[in-house]
């Protein structure tokens, strides 16, 4: 399930629905992506995210059938905010399912890792010096590379 | 065409969407953005430097060589950072 | 935060408390282990986890102690139940949290993975032809031997 | 010597924890599952195959070979499998 939204999001009402009635699953691996009080040295006050709407559902659902591609998942729940969030907010959820805690683990990590270079969100931090875009991180671009050897 | 900015190349233009209709010529993005630049001085500022801009044809990346027509939305935006 | 107890819990609110009222961190990874209905082949009815009182909270405290070494976290909290469960219900809960995700995520395998091979837990299922005490996985000992390298 | 039992090997010798006092020559773990055995059949059972057994010397994993005393707790238990 994927849901791109500017309301909160509540992690157990998610990863419960992931799993309910449903008995064959080993294991749940989640990751909750929030909002830091600083980035570069500067305080951040508050962050707003940007994003392209009708493509962003499109290339979360991509990522989504990748990983399901890649591993034996029992289901995935992926949620994105937009607009104006503040420190100690969540921004993204992403929950994987499987019988193996391996492939859950494994497709939670490749899914965020996608989902930060593959998704059309931009962030855009509020700083004492003003505001500014963040930039793309080449970590992030080397976290995505590892999983395309067997990039389909 | 309908073009789409986003985030700070949004900004410098100063528009989130607009249709055009460039010259048959403009058959690629490349063409786009060269077309584009000579709109203004926004535009030529926000299109200075390739090496910082992504595009989606269609809601789909693609390359600065992809072929565009007159039907087609094209969106171009700084690299994402989303997550 | 470590627990070791007979009654469920609540994932969202162990989340929850582990960033509440802190704005410094970046990302919160977290698995969920559950019981599932099905094992090598044969319908399991129930497990009853079976654990050692007193060494099992030690043995937790020195893997979580050897993650905080590791990985620079802001939190971490474990909670692993024991008694008798049904399929679908939770059995453990490891989440951590930290400035960056892939400190997250690779604490949350470590910690999942030496739980498994280091912590007093001992499981029992109920299957058709009669109750069975489950056998050590060579894979949960090969998961937890990709970490030794660093082993302090 | 206080001695605890888990899983199968609490189920085989029938009890999860008793107080020993075995001689004084039994000085290791290893020493004390011999002087086990010989108590019965149960014990000779459970404790047939060292490589299914692990120890934990007053809490703590411990070898075969780790030295113990009258005030030690020893458990004896197969390989753990939680999580």
């Amino acid at each position: 399930m994927i849901r791109v939204q500017q309301e909160d999001f509540d992690v157990g009402a998610e990863m419960a629905r992931l799993t309910a009635g449903r008995t064959g699953i080993g294991g749940v691996a989640c990751f909750v992506g929030l909002v830091r009080d600083v980035a570069g040295g500067d305080a951040v006050a508050a962050m707003t995210l940007e994003h392209y709407p009708g493509m962003t559902e499109k290339a979360l659902a991509r990522i989504v059938a990748e990983a399901e591609a890649r591993w034996p998942l029992d289901g995935v729940v992926v949620v994105h905010r937009y607009g104006r969030l503040l420190p100690g907010d969540r921004i993204v959820l992403v929950a994987t399912a499987s019988g193996h805690r391996e492939a859950a683990f494994e497709s939670c990590a490749f899914l965020m890792d996608w989902l930060k270079t593959k998704a059309p969100f931009w962030k855009r931090e509020e700083t004492p010096a003003g505001e500014r875009w963040v930039a793309a991180r080449a970590e992030d671009d080397a976290a995505a590379a590892r999983w395309k050897a067997g990039e389909s | 065409m309908k073009l789409l900015y986003f985030a700070w190349l949004k900004q410098r233009i100063g528009v989130a969407e607009e249709t055009v209709a460039p010259p048959a010529e403009v058959r690629t993005v490349a063409a786009l953005v060269d077309w584009l630049r000579a709109r203004g001085p926004g535009y030529a500022q926000a299109f200075a430097d390739l090496s910082t801009i992504r595009v989606a044809v269609n809601q789909e990346f693609a390359r600065l060589d992809a072929a565009i027509g007159p039907d087609d939305e094209v969106a171009l935006f700084p690299p994402v950072t989303g997550g």
